[in-house]
């Protein structure tokens, strides 16, 4: 069990340091999906461990919601893109202090 | 592994017992969603505006009316546990005392926010919203979108969309369902920042850092939910307390569960130092979006931080107590001290709310449940209450701000803003009263609630934190005051400030909001007993 | 087991290619990896169902949803090497490493308690266990998750959508449109003559001539009408292109840029 | 009848309070007014006294209660008054003499457009200076006591717009102020210690209070006193007053008001009784005095300065006998009434030279003055005549007791009033010879002359008491009639008889006389003042008023000045500078931490990142470690 | 009742003339009808006053309605004799303010209804705080009591009017909200001992522990000593006075300033006796200093406003030292002192208001020989100085002595120390009047005119009051009295502190009551 739940933060952490360094919005999403992938690997490892089903119906929730949450987070990106011409991260930072 | 079997074999799925009675308010916030988003497809474009409003505005009325009916009607489960209500929808939800009174609240804040919405008089005629969003800013397409006036009539059903979600967020009484409440609530947050009609730059960019920032954290929130099912086998909260009060599984999976689900639910009521989002977003998204968000997210997560906390990790408060303390005091101090030196009105506010996050988690970590047969405020209901006054006073401060304006439509620097008392007394006036409000001065609002939560604060044990809570109020006081400096006690700059008529929507928002702010002030029992009403949450 | 130590180096390895592929594209293959390999450990581990909709959702749908968007907004695009933000990449890596190491070494390597496993949560089936939890329990969630496809669907069209605002215009109309207006005003409905019909030059600032050798001044684009720079066709061209020569070495001696 | 007594001080105070409140109008006869009133208490006084001289000796104290004062827990006070036979010949000098310089003021404040003003503050002056010797009631003699103090700052700065005159009433009135202390100290102690302040209860109280308590009550009293009477160390308020109008040198700062630190101690004499420490330091501090006030009187060349380093002398020979106790009492009471006579005589007949002299004040500019004012001359004469102790007139015969007594306390005491006594002679015959004698030093746009009526009158009545006062000792009179309210005093048995001690005492004044008149009766004067390196140390000093004021500078003012400039800087840059500073610190508190608000949104989910993990990693620390 | 409409009718006065149309004339009508409304609360206190029993030392008039049961807060008015000395100053000086107000030349002329508005709210508030007998009521007013003083001295005062403003503010709002911290702790005391109420009459009968106690107090005792300025919290005050005008800087100083000294007593020292004996001997450090500091700062101050300010500083340092020296004598000393502090205060800021306005400048040095040329003036800011400066026959005499004397019990060296603060009263006083109203004629002094019939109808009710109260203070000290026993009889350890008895009682009672007739 131990060695599901290790693979899984592992992920989840070189995700979360990906979003970090990246500066492409969309490598940065992706980063995001590769969180939520280790969270479900931690959903289905745990639901074998308590021997129920909840969790993989959470996981299958995750899938939908990330689903969900990629349309709505690749236009919202696209939109800036049609605005500057770019999809970096950084650029957009005129809001600050 | 039987995949194999086939269909008839398997026994009936039992039909699930859904309460429609409780629930009523959820599906009606709903089923007006969905009906604004047909009302899209086929209404014709002349009307759909009104229409949509219309859809709204009677939806939200009547989930309200359900609401109140719903709340009159919660039975005494318990009377030791002075909870009411009851666990409905298979255990997803509690519809209790607490949750039903941020319905209320929620449903409050949207419709004073679905009247800002639909201010059509300060754009010439057209919402604040961009007529066509997949236009680049300054194309011609746009400016023949804004020739036609073509608008957005999804923001209704977006925002609604975002309502119950919230509503579902505060009564949540599973993680899972939990956290798809935190989706739907967000994702049409996400939107509708992006959506402004001026300053398109600046909204996009909101909009974007929102959702990165937002998606981040609700991962980490998720990561925390996964835990929180490893340790105990289930997402019912109850199902959680007993694994915690049991002590039973790995005491370190608990931990790290309690610190990443507070991190999701810290980052929505813009706790320091998962603020970050709050002043670049507020600053950026349409006015009245910033209001809705402000007054409706927080009161959502708050509850839902409340619930999760007391509900499930109660019986491990003395873990998590001290972790919140230590970002209570970091959130009022930073909200306090950085909006000393902002120039931006909704930056200002944005980092006043961050502030208020502050105050309410000092009365959160009072943790204060009272006990039975008393009347005492406790952390719960001095919560409730708090959250309805802030809610109401952004609304209306947010609603002034829609109407200061100069050719580049709103002007939120400050600078501007100076002699706004000699040009336009009343409305000056109103914003001076939401800062005192805010600044928690007596007769308004914003002081009952800061009485209440140092009270359930107090309560708790943490007489120190309160004192520690008075002293940041006195520094957010003088960036308040300073607004009130600026508007009353110094000449305007040039011409000075324009401020543009409202339509009545907004200028009944505003003076709801004033009334309501002080009313609170002078006459805050019935609400405040409505609160206290509400007691705890049902398990 | 042998499956997941199989693939778990190979997850972990797809997983840092998504941190230090300069290549968006890179990135997501990288990451379509991670995404399969993750759907043979579901199904490793008693998820059958998830197995499938890993495969169908995630990697068919949403990962090619990215993939779309990259192609949309260029596929070439790579990052700088150069971090702008000073400290971001080696605090991100210490705190990555904090959050890492501390969850690891806390919860990684301390779950406890027996696996129950699923062989009796399974026993009808795991979609059936499924979707018994799906339409009991969580019924209202599943619900719920609607309003979320609703918002996502709604999003895509608001921000990515742009509608027509006027109506197309068919061929038909337009020659109607023609017609009408020449019967109305008189305007020609055919196109214009070109610049230097019967005339001697062809040149753009040269008006067609009409048969009887009147000019037609329609024949020009009327920016040049406006400029005055109209030739007219009688002039004898001779002694204007001499004169025209005199004036441009007068013009050349005087410097370059000289006034006309 | 003596129920009505509270009228000595009502009709005074009714008519100043109306001729201040009743404008310009009064003007033309607000003279009259004033001086009506003041006549009105007298002769009201004179009939209290009648009365008292027709009661036995024990019934001799009438007190009665206006009404009451303050009166909360423990604090009780009554507005008392009570008329005896002390109070009776003070209410008798006072009105007595202020009504004649009342009437002399009439003539003397005649071209001043404030005149109406000026006999208001008379008024109120009389009234409250009755008030102080009325006082049953140490609260409601402090009242009185500040009063006259008010009445004397507003006289004294009566002519505002010199701002020499503006600064001598502020200085008065504060220096008053610092014996105050005293006074206001002392009420409180006798209210801690005897639960009453009442003179009467006080001073039957003090004996049974223990000596240390007497001490403090009598050295806090005293220091009223040398507040008011300006003795050493506060004496040096009383020769700047004299910039106030002449009229009120002779009334308050000559004849009335200063003696009242003399009144004070004779009134607490069962306080000082049961102080032997307490009498000592009223002996020396009336010796020094003495001695200093005729230092000085010999050294001012101004003529009124003069006169107040001799006002001193004389007070300062009061409080000596004040000190001696009750055998000097009575003494200290005559000294007081007779001086009270010659002094406001002589500070009359300073006004009116000075009337004469187109208010020049430097003697060095007089000389042969007694052809150009006759009367002025001869009052001032019986003035002088009194004050050296020439024998048969008043203070022959008051000095001649105090000195006295004075060695039958002490031989060193009474040498050092004996040396005062020829001192005295010294100056006062300086002061004749260089104001009626020699030669004309008139500057040449003067032209002296003998005052008007309504001036000498006063002065001839003054005159005639300085020569006569002294029959209040006839048969003892006053010693017995004051004897119920001070105590009969022990009297010591001299050395020498009596008789040969006051031919000591004639002998030495007669000395002072001889070399006073060889000094400046025979040389011509210089007429202008020599340059202060010419002359003696001793005069130099006693032009300098012995140095007080410079003493006053460096030990009081200059440090309170340096402390209040430090402490106003300390206010500013300290205390508030704390707190304006703490606002700057989180002006910059609040732009640092703006900063990491840097519009990156990697940079935010970094801050947010380490949040996460900092929360994890103090959530898990317990269990980890 | 009568309490609840005295404080109601300048409150809705002042709403009547907010919503007065703005006048562009002469703007007499919202002056005449501020000038009405103050009038008719001071017939109003008066009927009240003939209500009102002096012999009772409870509280009177009293009525108490539920207002926030969750916080057992009550809408609950009654006033002992302290509370009516109070409310009388309030309802006494604002006529005398706002007649004084009518010359005062506003920055933007249109604003005069607002600027009597505010004054009247104000002193409506200033009512209610010192008439309410429920903490929640009381904080809620005192703390209201601010906004309406910022606004009259942001708007209304001098240049430097916005920093002034924002500093009072914040002083006093830090002040405020450590008291809120206590009286949130005043709740959750009285919460677990049954009910909670805010009443005064249930809060004194709670049980503290020691430490709960001695933090409750210091919560209450911090607001209290911002708003009365005690050494070191005193800075705000000269700011604000120096730029307020001078109506303002009346109603902030002789009234709102004392709802801190009255705080002392009624419930400082009235909730937390134990503590407040235990914070005595600091307190009365502090009172002393105060009293000597500010009397030194006074001296050293070139504005006149500033000065006042300095002087108001060192005479709340004579209160505090009355309340906290716990005798029944200094106490009455001390509430007696208020009243008459703020005649005196009055009179001195208003005249010298006067004076400023008509010279164009606060500082001493501008002046010179203004008696000359306004004498009515000169002799009543000298009638206020020396009431100042506590001459005896002035009212403010008769509180100060009271004072030092039951002080003296009490402590020798704090009576001693604290009489120091007479000279330096003489000192501050005298060489103000000296520099501006003696001597020759300073030029540009040339336009103080003497006052006006107006003014001086509105000068002299205070000074017939300091005069009149210096000889017969006894019908007030009548009232104060019995309230002063009962708050005595709480103070210290074991229930009631006694006065010191007088260590060697006259055996002879004073000749007066022995022999004079009545």
């Amino acid at each position: 069990m131990n060695e599901y739940i290790t693979l899984s933060l592992i992920l989840f952490t070189i995700g979360a340091v990906g979003v970090l360094v990246r500066r492409n919005a969309i490598v940065v999403f992706m980063c995001i999906e590769l969180m939520l992938n280790a969270t479900n690997l931690a959903f289905v490892s745990f639901s074998r461990q308590h021997g129920n089903l909840d969790g993989q119906v959470a996981a299958f929730f995750v899938m939908v919601v990330a689903a969900a949450e990629v349309v709505v987070g690749l236009s919202i990106i696209v939109s800036i893109y049609r605005t500057r011409r770019s999809t970096s991260v950084d650029d957009a930072s005129l809001l600050k202090s | 592994m039987k995949t194999l079997i086939t269909a008839t074999d398997l026994p009936p799925i039992k039909a699930p017992e859904i309460e429609y009675a409780l629930l009523g308010p959820l599906f009606i916030i709903a089923g007006a969603a969905v009906l604004g988003v047909i009302i899209e497809a086929f209404w014709p474009r002349a009307t759909r505006f009104w229409t949509q409003v219309v859809v709204a505005v009677v939806g939200i009325i009547a989930a309200l009316a359900d609401t109140v009916w719903v709340y009159t009607d919660l039975d005494k489960v318990d009377a030791d546990l002075v909870a009411r209500g009851k666990v409905a929808a298979e255990g997803a939800l509690s519809v209790d005392g607490p949750g039903v009174f941020t319905w209320g609240i929620l449903l409050v804040f949207g419709l004073l926010s679905m009247l800002l919405f639909a201010e059509r008089r300060l754009e010439g005629g057209m919402s604040a919203f961009t007529g066509r969003a997949a236009d680049a800013p300054g194309s011609a397409s746009e400016a023949e979108a804004i020739k036609l006036r073509v608008e957005h009539t999804e923001v209704f059903p977006l925002a609604l969309f975002a309502l119950v979600g919230m509503m579902l967020f505060a009564t949540s009484n599973d993680l899972l369902t939990m956290f798809v409440a935190l989706e739907v609530l967000s994702l049409p947050l996400y939107l509708l920042c992006g959506l402004a009609r001026r300053r398109r730059l600046l909204s996009q960019e909101a909009a974007l850092k929102y959702f990165l920032l937002g998606a981040f954290s609700s991962v980490f929130f998720l990561y925390g939910i996964a835990l929180a099912y490893g340790y105990a086998g289930s997402f019912e909260l109850s199902a959680i307390d007993t694994a915690v009060s049991n002590r039973s599984g790995s005491e370190n999976m608990l931990l790290a569960s309690i610190a990443l689900i507070a991190v999701g639910l810290l980052f929505k009521i813009g706790a320091a130092p998962f603020h970050t989002w709050t002043p670049d977003v507020y600053q950026g998204a349409p006015t009245p979006v910033t209001a809705f968000m402000a007054a409706g997210t927080k009161a959502a997560a708050f509850i839902a931080l409340l619930r999760v906390f007391f509900v499930a990790f109660g019986g491990s408060q003395w873990d998590w107590r001290p972790m919140i303390v230590a970002i209570a005091i970091i959130t009022m101090f930073l909200g306090a001290v950085v909006s000393i030196s902002q120039t931006d009105v909704k930056r200002m506010l944005a980092y006043s709310s961050i502030a208020h996050a502050g105050f309410l988690l000092v009365g959160f970590v009072g943790a204060y449940a009272g006990v039975a047969g008393s009347d005492r405020v406790t952390s719960v209901s001095s919560t409730l209450f708090y959250l309805t006054v802030y809610g109401i006073s952004s609304i209306g401060a947010f609603a002034i701000v829609t109407l200061v304006r100069d050719s580049g439509g709103e002007t939120t620097h400050l600078s501007k803003w100076a002699g706004l008392g000699k040009k336009s007394p009343w409305l000056a006036g109103a914003f001076a009263l939401f800062m005192l409000s805010f600044a928690g001065i007596p007769l308004t609002g914003g002081f009952i609630g800061k009485w209440g939560v140092f009270s359930a604060a107090y309560s708790g044990g943490f007489w120190w934190l309160v004192v520690i809570g008075v002293l940041v109020s006195a520094l957010a006081a003088y960036f308040y005051v300073r607004v009130i400096v600026l508007m009353f006690f110094t000449d305007p700059v040039g011409d000075g400030p324009t401020v543009a008529v409202p339509s009545l929507l907004t200028t009944v928002v505003i003076i709801i909001a004033a009334l309501g702010t002080v009313g609170l002030g002078i006459i805050p029992g019935p609400v405040l007993d409505l609160a206290q009403h509400a007691g705890a949450f049902v398990r | 087991m042998t499956t997941f130590w199989l693939l778990a180096p190979i997850m972990v390895i797809a997983a840092l290619g998504l941190l230090f592929a300069r290549k968006a594209v890179h990135a997501a293959l990288a990451l379509a990896v991670v995404m399969i390999s993750l759907a043979i450990l579901y199904a490793a581990q008693g998820a059958p169902f998830l197995f499938a909709v890993q495969i169908i959702v995630y990697t068919g749908a949403i990962m090619m949803l990215f993939l779309f968007v990259l192609m949309l907004v260029g596929v070439e695009s790579s990052e700088a090497v150069r971090e702008t933000i000073s400290g971001q990449r080696l605090f991100a890596t210490v705190i990555g490493l904090v959050f890492g190491i501390t969850l690891v070494l806390a919860v990684g390597q301390t779950v406890t308690g027996v696996v129950v496993g699923l062989g009796a949560a399974n026993e009808n089936g795991n979609p059936y266990g499924l979707a018994e939890l799906l339409f009991g329990k969580y019924v209202l969630a599943f619900e719920f998750t609607s309003a979320l496809l609703i918002t996502a669907a709604l999003g895509a069209m608001v921000l990515a959508h742009k509608e027509r605002l006027t109506p197309r215009h068919t061929q038909a109309d337009l020659a109607a449109r023609r017609m009408r207006e020449y019967a109305e005003t008189g305007r020609h409905p055919g196109p214009a003559p070109t610049p230097g019909v019967f005339a001697r030059h062809n040149a753009v600032d040269t008006p067609a001539l009409l048969p009887d050798g009147t000019p037609l001044e329609e024949s020009i684009s009327p920016s040049i009408v406006e400029r005055g720079q109209v030739r007219s066709g009688f002039d004898d061209d001779i002694d204007t292109v001499v004169d025209q020569l005199a004036t441009d070495e007068q013009r050349d001696s005087d410097g370059f840029g000289g006034e006309k | 009848m003596f129920d009505l007594q509270w009228l000595l001080i009502a009709i005074p105070l009714a008519s100043g309070a109306l001729l201040l409140i009743w404008g310009k109008e009064a003007d033309r006869f607000g003279h009259l007014i004033g001086t009506a009133a003041s006549a009105a208490s007298f002769l009201f006084g004179v009939v209290l006294f009648a009365a008292l001289l027709g009661k036995d000796a024990e019934a001799r104290s009438q007190s009665t209660s206006l009404f009451t004062w303050i009166d909360t827990g423990t604090f009780h006070v009554e507005m008392g008054f009570t008329f005896d036979q002390l109070s009776g010949l003070f209410v008798l000098l006072i009105t007595g003499v202020g009504t004649l310089i009342h009437v002399y003021s009439i003539g003397y404040m005649e071209h001043d457009p404030r005149r109406r003003r000026f006999f208001a503050y008379l008024n109120i002056f009389v009234a409250a200076m009755v008030t102080l010797v009325l006082a049953s009631d140490y609260l409601v003699l402090f009242l009185g006591w500040e009063g006259v103090g008010l009445a004397s700052y507003l006289l004294i700065g009566f002519w505002q717009h010199k701002p020499s005159a503006a600064a001598a009433a502020k200085k008065a009135f504060v220096v008053n102020r610092v014996g105050d202390i005293g006074m206001a100290l002392a009420i409180m102690l006798m209210f801690a210690q005897f639960g009453t302040s009442a003179i009467h209860a006080v001073n039957a109280a003090a004996p049974g209070a223990g000596d240390g308590v007497a001490t403090a009550l009598g050295l806090l009293l005293l220091l009223g006193a040398c507040g008011k009477s300006a003795q050493v160390p506060l004496q040096s308020w009383l020769l700047d007053a004299m910039e106030g109008p002449t009229p009120v040198s002779a009334l308050i700062h000559a004849a009335t008001m200063v003696t009242a630190g003399v009144y004070l101690v004779v009134r607490s004499g069962g306080v000082f009784d049961s102080s032997e420490a307490a009498r000592t330091a009223v002996m020396i501090v009336g010796l020094v005095t003495l001695l200093a006030g005729a230092w000085i009187g010999c050294a001012k060349d101004d003529i009124k300065k003069a006169l107040a380093g001799s006002t001193m002398s004389q007070i300062g020979y009061m409080m000596l006998a004040a000190g001696l106790g009750p055998a000097g009492y009575p003494f200290a009471i005559f000294h007081l009434i007779t001086h009270g006579f010659f002094k406001a005589n002589m500070f009359l007949g300073a006004g009116s030279v000075m009337h004469g002299m187109n208010d020049d004040v430097d003697m060095r500019h007089y000389g042969a003055l007694r052809k150009a004012m006759p009367i002025t001359f001869a009052t001032f004469a019986l003035g002088y005549l009194a004050i050296i102790g020439f024998p048969g007139f008043s203070g022959f015969w008051s000095k001649d007791k105090i000195i006295e007594t004075a060695f039958g306390e002490n031989l060193w005491v009474g040498l050092g009033a004996l040396l005062g006594a020829g001192v005295t002679a010294f100056y006062m015959t300086r002061l004749m010879m260089m104001t009626f004698f020699g030669d004309k030093r008139w500057k040449d746009d003067v032209h002296p002359h003998e005052s008007p009526k309504v001036m000498t009158y006063p002065l001839i009545a003054l005159g005639a008491l300085s020569l006569l006062g002294g029959l209040l000792l006839v048969g003892d009179w006053i010693v017995e009639w004051l004897e119920p309210v001070v105590g009969e005093g022990e009297h010591h048995e001299l050395a020498i008889p009596a008789i040969a001690l006051t031919g000591i005492i004639t002998l030495v004044a007669a000395s002072g006389v001889a070399l006073g008149y060889f000094t400046y009766g025979t040389k011509p004067i210089a007429a202008e003042t020599p340059a202060d390196s010419s002359v003696s140390v001793f005069t130099r000093a006693g032009r300098h008023e012995l140095y007080g004021n410079q003493i006053n500078d460096a030990v009081v003012v200059r440090p309170t000045t340096h402390l209040t400039r430090f402490l106003v800087w300390l206010d500013g840059k300290g205390i508030d500078g704390f707190v304006t500073g703490l606002a700057d610190r989180l002006g910059e508190t609040s732009q640092f931490l703006r900063k990491p608000q840097t519009g990156f949104v990697r940079s935010y989910a970094l801050t947010m990142f380490g949040g996460v993990a900092i929360l994890v990693l103090c959530l898990l620390a317990v269990t980890l470690a | 009742m009568i309490l609840t409409i005295l404080a109601a009718t300048p409150i809705a006065g002042a709403l009547i003339l907010a919503l007065l149309p703005r006048e562009t004339g002469s703007h007499l009508r919202a002056k005449t009808v501020a000038l009405g409304v103050s009038l008719i609360t001071l017939a109003l206190s008066l009927v009240a006053l003939a209500k009102f029993d002096p012999e009772s030392g409870g509280y009177q008039l009293t009525s108490t309605h539920e207002w926030i049961s969750a916080f057992g807060a009550h809408y609950a008015v009654g006033v002992n004799g302290i509370g009516i000395t109070l409310v009388l100053l309030t309802t006494v000086l604002t006529p005398i303010v706002l007649l004084a107000a009518f010359g005062d030349r506003l920055p933007d002329p249109r604003s005069t209804n607002a600027y009597f508005a505010w004054m009247l709210a104000v002193e409506g508030l200033a009512i209610g705080a010192f008439s309410a007998t429920d903490a929640f009521l009381f904080y809620v007013l005192f703390e209201a009591t601010l906004i309406p003083l910022y606004f009259l001295i942001g708007t209304f005062g001098g240049p430097n009017r916005s920093y002034a403003a924002v500093k009072f503010l914040i002083y006093n709002l830090v002040g405020g909200l450590l008291m809120l911290a206590a009286i949130v702790g005043l709740y959750v005391v009285s919460s677990r001992q049954g009910e909670a109420s805010y009443l005064l009459s249930d809060l004194q009968d709670l049980d503290y522990s020691q430490t709960t106690e001695r933090l409750l107090f210091l919560g209450f005792m911090a607001a209290f000593a911002i708003k009365a300025p005690l050494f070191p919290l005193h800075t705000w005050l000269p700011d604000a006075a120096g730029q307020a005008t001078p109506g303002t800087s009346v109603l902030m100083v002789s009234v709102v300033d004392k709802i801190g000294t009255f705080g002392m007593i009624i419930w400082c020292v009235g909730l937390f006796p134990e503590a407040a004996d235990w914070a005595s001997p600091v307190i009365i450090v502090l009172a002393v200093i105060s009293i000597v500091y500010g009397a030194l700062l006074a001296i050293g101050q070139d504005d006149i406003r500033r000065l006042i300010a300095f002087t108001s500083v060192s005479h709340f340092g004579f209160i505090i030292l009355g309340i906290f020296a716990f005798t029944t004598t200094s106490m009455a000393g001390a509430t007696l002192y208020m009243f008459n502090h703020g005649l005196s205060t009055a009179a001195l800021f208003l005249v010298t208001g006067i004076m400023i306005a008509r010279r164009g400048s606060a500082r001493i040095s501008d002046f010179g020989g203004v008696q000359k040329i306004a004498p009515i003036l000169s002799g009543v800011l000298l009638i206020a100085g020396l009431s100042s400066l506590s001459l005896p026959g002035l009212a403010p005499f008769v509180s100060e002595f009271l004072v030092l004397a039951g002080t003296f019990t009490r402590s020798i060296p704090a009576a001693a120390v604290a009489t120091l603060g007479i000279v330096l009263a003489a000192l501050y006083i005298l060489i103000m009047y000296q520099r501006t109203m003696t001597g020759p004629l300073k030029e540009g002094t040339e336009g103080v005119t003497d006052l006006e019939p107006r003014e001086i109808a509105a000068l002299t009710p205070a000074i017939v009051l300091i005069i009149g109260l210096g000889f017969f203070p006894q019908p007030m000290l009548n009232a104060i009295s019995p309230a002063i026993d009962t708050v005595m009889s709480h103070v210290g350890s074991n229930g009631g502190k006694s006065d010191p008895a007088p260590k060697s009682p006259t055996i002879v009672d004073a000749p007066a009551e022995e022999e004079g007739g009545h």
